[in-house]
Order: C-alpha cells, then structure tokens, then sequence
C-alpha cells in the first residue's frame, strides 16, 4: 500500500513539475503579454495542483491534507484575479502588450 | 544533495541580486527584487529559521515588494535623468573594489567563527518554562529580549510619524492615497469581498499559533494588513484620514498596552517586563493580541503613504 | 563545504553587491533596492550564525532568530520612510535627483576604513 | 524568579533608568493620540517630569558612587538585557535635558499650534520628534546591550530624519533623503559587526563582550564595520558631506536639535566601543586614523564655514569642525593606554567637548534662526543691524563662539585643557598643533560673524519681526552654559568616571 502511494505521489508531483516548465518555457517563448499570461495560469494551477494531489497521500493527518487544498485554492483565486486585472490593464491602454 | 540544492539556490539569489542592481530598468528591477525576498525564504528554510521564513515572506518579500513596485510605476519619468548622472568609472572602480574588499572581509569572517559555535539555545531551553510559550523564539521575543520588541513597535510607530510628515500642508488631516472609485463588476472587488473573512481568520491564527509553534504578531498582522489594504485598493472603503482620534489610538494601543503590562510587572513580578509567576502565558497572549491590531494598522499605513487629499477635493 | 558556510560566504557576496549598489545607483529608489540587498545578505549572516548554534533541541539558535525579526521589520520601516521621501521629492520637484547641490554623489572613497 | 540569575544585579534606583527611557515615549503615544496643540503641552508636561527623573538619576548616582544597573525583565544577561548608567551616561542624560528644554522654549515659539485651526503638521511632527529624540537618546546611553543599542539608533534616524524636512522644501526633502540613506547604511554596517560579535562570543552584553572580545581576526571585523557605521551617522569626515545641507535647510529649533544632540548618539556608541568594549583589540594605528580624520575633519570643516556666504551653512560647517575635536580623543585613549596611564583625562575631555559644544551649537543654530527672522536673510556679507536688533542674541553668539573657540573659562576651554594635556602627556605633539590652529580658524569666522553683525544699521532700517524675548533668553541660557562649563574643573571630583572602574572589574582588566 505504502509503496503504490509512493509511486503515485512521484508521478503525480513529476507532471506538475512537467506542467510548471511548460508554463515557464511559455512565458518565455510566447509572442504577448495575454498569452504568456494564457501559459503562465493554466499550466500553473494545473501543476500546483498536481503537486497538492500527489502530496496528499504524504500528509500526516486530514487537517494538514485540508490545508493544503486550502493553499491551492487561494493560489487559484490569487492567481486568475492577478492575470484578470492585468489583462484588463492592457486592454485599457497600458504599456504596450 | 542537500548541497546541491543549496548550491542551485545560492547560485539563483545571486543572478537576481545582480538583476535588480544592474537592470536599467526599475520595474524590471523590483520584479527581480521579489523572487529574490521568495528564494531567501527557501534560505532560511534550509537554516531551519521557520519563523524568520514566514517574516520575510511576508514583509521582506511581500510588503517591501508591493512598496517598491507602486514607486517604481510612479517614478517612470525619473528614470532617464537618473540614468545620465551615473558616476564615471573612476568612481565605479573604487566603488567595486571597497565592496568586493567588505565581502572579502565580511566572507572572512564567516570562515573564522568559532567551532562548536556559542549559543543560547541550551539557556533558552532551561528557561523557557517559566515564560509558559512553547515556540523559543516568542519567549525570547516576549520574555528575555521583550525590551526590542517594544521598541521595534515604537520604531514602526515613529517610522509611521515620519511617513506621515511628508504630507504637504493643505493635505494635513485627510485621507492617504487616490480617492477610491469602486467598479461594481471589478473581479478585484469581488476578491476583496471574498478573501477577506478568510485572511482575517488566518491572520489569527498565525498570532495563536505563534505562542508554541512558528508564527507570531509580525506575520499575523502582515496578512491582516494585507487583507485590509486589499479593501483598500478595490475601493470598498477608504483610507482613513490621519487626524481621526480612533485610527491614533489603534496605532498606540498595542505599545501603551505593552508598556502597562510591562510597568505592571515591575509592581507585582519584580522587574520592568516581567511576568508574575505563572501569569507569563496569558500576558504574553494580552500583549500579543494588543500588539496585532496596532502592527496591522501600522504595516497597512506606512505602505499607504502620507496624507494627499481631504474630503471634498477633487 | 556544508550549508551554513556556503549560504554564509552567499551572504557575504550580496552585502558586497548591495553596497556596491547603494555607492555607484544614482536614482534613490535604486539606493533603496541596494539597501534591501545589502540588508538581506546582512540577515543571512545571521541567520547562518543561528543555525551553527543549533543544539538543546533547537534546530537554530532562537536568540539571533529573534534578533532577525525585529531587524526585518525595522529594515521595513526604513525602506518604508525612504520611499515616501522619494515620492514627495518627485512631487515637489518633478525629479529624484541627490545630486542637484553642490556635494557631489556618496564618497566611494569614504567607506575605505571599512 | 527566573534560575539563571546568579545574583540580582539591579541596584536601588535602577527602575528610574527604565523610566528615563519610556517617559519619552509615553509622552509620544499620548501627544499623538491627542493631537493638534494637546501635542505641544504633553510635551511639556513630560519635559517637567523627565527633569524631575534626570535630577533623581543623578542624585542617585551621586550618592552611591557607582553605576545604576537594571535587568529587564529580571533576566540578566547573556539571555537579558541590562540597562547600565555610568557617570558618562548620566552626564549625558543632563545634557541632552537641559538642551531639549532649551530647544523647546524656543520652539514654543515657533512651533505653536495657531488658534482657529485643529491641528497644524509642522507643530505636531515636531514635539512628538523632539520627544523621540529626547527617549532615543536616553537609550542609546543608558542601554547595556549592543542589539537594542542599533534599535536605538533606528529610533534616533527616524526621529532625524523628518526633522530636517519639517517645512517641505525640495532642497530640504533631499537632504533629509541623503541624511537617512547614509543613515541606514550606517546601521546596516553596525548590525552587522553585532551579530558577528554574537556570532563568535555568543552574547551582546557590553560587559560580557568586554570580558571575551580578544584580539583576533572578528573582533577585528565587527569593530570595523561598527566603527564605520558610526561614523557615517556621526558625519566625521569625509562621510560629512550629508550634515551641511540637512542640518543648515531645517527650521531653527530642528537643526540645533540635530546638531547638537543627535550626532551625539553615535559618536557617544563609538566612545563606549572603543573604551569599554575593544579596549584589547583596537590598536595604536588605527585610533591614529580615527584621530587623523578627526584632524582633517577640524582642518576641512573650519576652512570651508570660513567661506560660506550664509550663515546656518557656516554654523553647519562649523559643527563638521567640532565633529573633528570629539575624534581626536580616541589617539590619546589609547596613547594613555599603552603608556599604562590612566586615560580618564582624555574620556572626560572628550565627554566635556560634546557638552560643550552641544550647548553652544543648539545656541548658535538658534542665534542664527534669530537673525534670519529678524533680517530676513542670513547672508554673513550683510549682517548690519543684528547687533542693534538682537544686542542678547548676539551677546549669546560670541559667548557660544568663545566656548568653540576654547577661551577661558568655557567648557571649550575645560576640554581643549585637558585633551592638550593628554597630548603632552603621550608626546603626540601634533594633535595639539591642530588644535591650535583649528581654533585660530574657529575664532576668524565666529568674530568675523559678530563684527559685522554689530556695525550699524541702515537708515530707517526696521527689523522685520520682533522675536520674542523668551526664544532670545532661551538661546542666551545655552551659550551660558556653555560658556561657564568649564567652571566644572570646581567640582570635587570626576562625576563624568563614576561608575567606570566598575565596568572595567567586570571588563577585560
């Protein structure tokens, strides 16, 4: 049991580490500031949430599992919220895209 | 491996402290200088500093950043005058050659401490009971060393007074920073109205929790401050204005408390700041808990700036 | 070379590149930056001498870790004051120029008794 | 009580120690709750009452002929912190409240709070700062630990810093923003020579350091690195070049608070570094650097205020000059070290230099806002009239200027005395000839000032303000004590070293 859990945590927090770079390498490749913001949060809550669901079976207790999901949704508000306004910024007029 | 991961990170912190000094342009500066406050937190992670980690996340990397960064966007125009009164190379040289000869001497000394390393962690052990906390670090905040941290709160206080001179007379007893305009629809103020009863609730948590595990008033009231300037800036509500009697007592409440409670221990413990037996716990809590709406308000006032503008200005 | 002395001569380094900073920047803002720099890297210091002086069960010396929050939170502060001098400067001149006087930009040479 | 306290080192009186510092601050906090010119009387209320703890602090002193020692908290130290008075300390504590008491009638002038408006910016700021310096200061010589001593000096920055630019000028913002980025980086420096002075010893306590500080490579570091720090919040050459546009651009009241009390604070760190911290570890050369800048600092600072045309600039260089005489101590320190002589004489020299001239320069600095009020200018080409207008300002100028200057029996005179003597006595002959001609510079520039301010007037001149003649007694009172200072040789014997050999039994000797 211990060791299938183990191994599902490694896959699991290895394809977000994969989505990560992708959103990294796509913010660095990527023409515009939309769609380097399109690769950043997609890629990036995809990846944190890989990361949060293959620590899970890690934790400790339910408690410390629930705010870890905790962390992961805040990050998700955080992180829409911050790309919304500054693709709003843009539209508005702002330093060039 | 563990040095290869700290290798990888030294390596990281230096690039960026390289960015944001040599980066011609500010804004691209101060987005080097916030990974570079975040990657220090993995640093003192790896010294096993947890508290000072949850610190410098929060103000070091995160107050400072956003401080920085709303200079940076207002101070654009200044930045190509600057740029031209660059000092020559003469001075450039000997610049690098005093700060590569204060690292040599500093990366010395470092080589040089002592081993085994003086410590007081044994004494703190010892003594640790009789402050009732379990977290070394809040007894030595609250208890041995609570001297500092009254000050330090005079400091943010005093730090506040000067802000807040700068103002420019006619602007004296009004309102910090733009007057807000709410846009009903705006994904902002629906964060603001959302995050809020939850940062609120960990903000407290974090003082609670401070007593025995990492945590404390500090990073307690930087998320609460945060919440608060997040109000602010959606324009839900205003700042308030500096000449208001409740915001003056919110700044000076928790030192004043600090300090009854410190004169209250020279008449019954014996000594200026200390606890009487068995009372240390539920003090060091009053205090802490008087001490968290004050800091808030403070971190919060200090990013806001000094007065601008009084109601009815346009 | 362990951690600690690694992060230690890290430290080292950015206290030198945070004063190289704050001597050679001419714009304020940029001092301030240097300043946080240097400041860090001065924590880090700190912060390594903490936790050579792990032991009690501690993994860290919990006196210098103290030491260092209060520094963080007055180094705030400070940046805090700075920038809204800086900001006011730029309001009541239009320009964050310290050289506009006769004294020249800071004495490189000054710090050489360092 | 707490186990690690060996014996409870708190002496009688101790808790008037702890008081010395928070009043201050309480009188803060509540003026800033009140606000508006509530601000300006609670000042004055806790002014009353801190010259009622001061007088008690050296009452005490006096009568147990021994240092005051306070342990916060009840911890002793290496775990706590220890307030410690010496005769240094509390020779400061009386000057710093005679001169705030100075500066404050003074200012009650200036900074009033008018009738009809709430609350005034400049009126606020400024009592509640003179209050934060006043409590700083208070720290910064009573405190026992080198950590909260750099808490100390953050305190003293930021009540500075705002103080130079009180009235919003550009000019006067950017010297406030010169002043606090040299400043922090002053304290930078200095926090980092405390932590590795934490780092290799384990403890921040002056005693204890005193006791394990040996001569070695970190100790070498730490003092280094505190010693420059200081130095640029002490504005000793060449790291001065902030002070003139920063103390010369503040209103009257603000610039002789600075320059005569603030400077202080660090420069009074230095003294307790380099005599009771790293008496084993500072050598010969390097307090001859210090005494050399020191020289340089007199030399630079008196020729330049010779030339300047205005004349808060010229009392700003001046103060760059007198800077130079408070360095020139530590050669002779430790010259009398080496000769296995007591250096008493030269510590009480230097101490009786900073009371002198933080008197005389809080009265010149005043005189010269008396002037600029009266004339409407302060151009030193054209002083005519200022004799006529202001015969007891100017009166207090020269006597000022005589204290600068070291003419009998000013304190100036009383300090210059007993520095030459320790020059003699250690055979550095050189030092002694730069005192002799930085008072020759001295004496050309005060005398040129009060020549032409006492020619006469133009016809139908008419000043343009009468200032009051409480701001013109307040001014007249400093340059008195200054001036009669030096009748302090009439005492019965050292108060300054009280105190002091106790620090050294539990020091290195």
């Amino acid at each position: 049991m211990k060791g299938i859990l183990d191994i599902f945590t490694i896959v699991a927090v290895a394809a977000g580490a994969f989505f990560f770079l992708a959103g990294t390498v796509g913010l660095l490749r990527f023409p515009d500031t939309f769609t380097r913001l399109h690769a950043l949060t997609k890629a990036d809550n995809l990846g944190l949430g890989l990361v949060v669901i293959g620590l899970l079976p890690q934790m400790d207790g339910v408690m410390a599992g629930l705010k870890l999901i905790l962390v992961w949704l805040m990050v998700l508000l955080a992180s829409a919220t911050v790309s919304q306004i500054i693709a709003r910024a843009l539209r508005r007029g702002g330093p060039e895209p | 491996m563990t040095e290869a991961l700290t290798l990888a990170l030294v390596g990281l912190l230096m690039a960026l402290a390289v960015w944001t000094l040599v980066a011609r342009d500010t804004f691209a500066a101060v987005s080097g200088f916030v990974p570079y406050g975040l990657l220090l937190t993995l640093a003192w992670l790896q010294l096993r500093a947890v508290d000072v980690a949850m610190t410098e996340a929060a103000i070091g990397a995160g107050l400072t950043g956003v401080l920085l960064i709303a200079a940076a966007a207002r101070l654009r125009p200044t930045e190509a005058p600057a740029w031209a009164e660059r000092p020559g190379l003469p001075t450039r040289v000997l610049a690098a050659i005093v700060s590569a000869a204060v690292a040599a001497g500093i990366g010395a000394c470092v080589l040089l401490l002592p081993d085994p390393a003086p410590t007081l962690a044994p004494a703190v052990a010892q003594n640790i009971a009789s402050t009732g906390v379990g977290n070394p670090i809040t007894a030595v905040l609250m208890s041995f060393r609570a001297m500092d941290t009254l000050l330090e709160a005079v400091v943010l206080l005093l730090g506040l007074i000067g802000v807040w001179s700068l103002a420019p007379d006619r602007a004296w007893g009004g309102r910090p920073g733009p007057a807000p305009t709410e846009d009903p629809n705006s994904i902002l103020g629906y964060l603001a109205r959302v995050l809020p009863p939850i940062g609120i609730v960990v903000g407290v948590y974090i003082l609670w929790v401070g007593a025995d595990l990492p945590g404390g008033k500090f990073q307690g009231a930087t998320v609460l401050a945060a919440m608060w300037l997040l109000v602010m800036m959606a324009g839900i509500s205003d700042a308030p204005a500096v000449d208001r009697t409740w915001v003056r007592l919110a700044l000076a409440g928790g030192p004043a408390v600090f300090i009854a409670i410190g004169l209250l221990g020279a008449g019954v413990a014996g000594a200026f700041l200390g606890y009487p037996e068995g009372l240390a716990k539920p003090l060091i809590v009053v205090v802490e808990a008087a001490l968290l709406p004050s800091l808030a308000v403070t971190l919060a006032l200090l990013l806001t700036g000094p007065p601008r503008r009084k109601d009815g200005d346009t | 070379m362990n951690t600690p002395t690694l992060l230690g001569l890290c430290a080292a380094v950015l206290v030198g590149l945070g004063l190289y900073g704050l001597i050679v920047s001419p714009h304020p803002l940029r001092k301030i930056m240097a300043f946080n720099v240097m400041g860090n890297g001065i924590f880090l210091v700190c912060a390594v001498i903490a936790r050579r002086g792990a032991g009690a069960g501690m993994g860290g010396d919990p006196v210098p870790q103290a030491l260092l929050i209060t520094a963080l939170v007055v180094a705030f502060a400070a940046s805090a004051l700075a920038v809204a001098l800086v900001l006011r400067l730029f309001e009541e001149t239009g320009s964050t120029s310290l050289s506009a006087q006769a004294a020249g930009p800071q004495p490189a040479a000054a710090e050489g008794e360092v | 009580m707490p186990p690690s306290v060996p014996v409870d080192l708190t002496t009688p009186g101790g808790l008037l120690l702890v008081l010395a510092v928070l009043l201050p601050f309480v009188g803060l906090m509540l003026g800033f709750v009140l606000g508006g010119r509530r601000a300006q009387q609670v000042a004055w209320v806790t002014i009353g009452l801190g010259a009622v703890l001061v007088a008690a602090i050296a009452h005490r002193l006096w009568v147990s002929a021994d240092a005051l020692v306070y342990l916060l908290g009840g911890w002793a130290p290496p775990l706590g912190v220890m307030l410690r008075a010496d005769g240094l300390s509390v020779c400061m504590m009386v000057l710093v409240m005679v001169v705030v008491i100075g500066i404050g009638i003074y200012a009650n002038a200036d900074f009033r709070t008018p009738d009809g408006v709430r609350e005034k910016r400049a009126a606020l700021t400024f009592w509640l700062l003179l209050l934060a310096v006043w409590g700083s200061l208070n720290l910064v010589f009573v405190s026992g630990d080198v950590f909260t001593l750099y808490v100390a000096l953050e305190l003293l920055t930021f009540a500075g810093v705002p103080l130079v630019s009180l009235d919003g000028r550009g000019e006067t913002l950017q010297a406030a923003l010169r002043y606090l980025l040299y400043a922090l980086a002053g304290s930078m420096l200095y926090l980092l020579g405390v932590f590795l002075l934490y780092g290799a010893y384990g403890t921040l306590d002056i005693a204890l350091l005193a006791q394990r500080v040996g001569a070695e490579p970190v100790a070498w570091g730490a003092a280094a690195l505190m010693t420059a720090g200081l130095l640029a919040k002490t504005a000793l050459f060449p790291l001065h070049l902030w002070l003139p546009p920063a103390h010369a651009g503040a209103p009257a009241a603000a610039s002789a608070l600075l320059s005569a009390l603030v400077i202080k604070g660090a420069w009074f760190l230095v003294v307790r570094l380099w005599v009771d911290v790293f008496p084993g570890v500072v050598t010969l050369p390097s307090a001859q650097l210090l005494g050399a800048l020191g020289a340089s600092a007199i030399l630079v600072g008196n020729v330049v205020a010779l030339r300047q045309a205005r004349l808060k600039l010229l009392v700003a260089y001046s103060t760059v000059a007198q800077i130079g005489y408070l360095f020139l101590m530590f050669p002779l320190v430790a010259g009398l070290d080496a000769a296995q002589l007591d250096s008493a004489i030269a510590v009480t020299g230097g101490l009786l230099q900073a009371i002198s001239h933080a008197t005389a320069k809080a009265a010149m600095f005043m005189a010269a806002g008396l002037v600029y009020a009266t004339l409407g200018h302060d151009r030193t080409a054209d002083l005519r009239g200022a004799g006529r207008a202001l015969p007891m300002t100017m009166a207090a100028f020269a006597l000022a200027g005589a204290s600068l200057i070291g003419l009998p029996p000013s304190g100036g005179f009383l300090a210059k005395w007993l520095l030459l003597s320790a020059a003699i006595a250690t055979a550095q002959w050189w030092w002694v000839a730069v005192m002799l001609v930085g008072g020759l510079l001295t004496s050309a520039y005060v005398f040129m000032v009060v020549v032409r301010a006492m020619a006469p007037a133009p016809l139908g001149w008419e000043p343009k303000v009468r200032v009051p003649r409480s701001q013109q007694g307040a001014v007249l009172a400093l340059a008195l004590c200054s001036f009669l200072l030096g009748l302090a040789a009439l005492l019965p014997f050292d108060v300054a070293q009280i105190g002091r050999s106790g620090a050294l039994s539990m020091g290195a000797r």
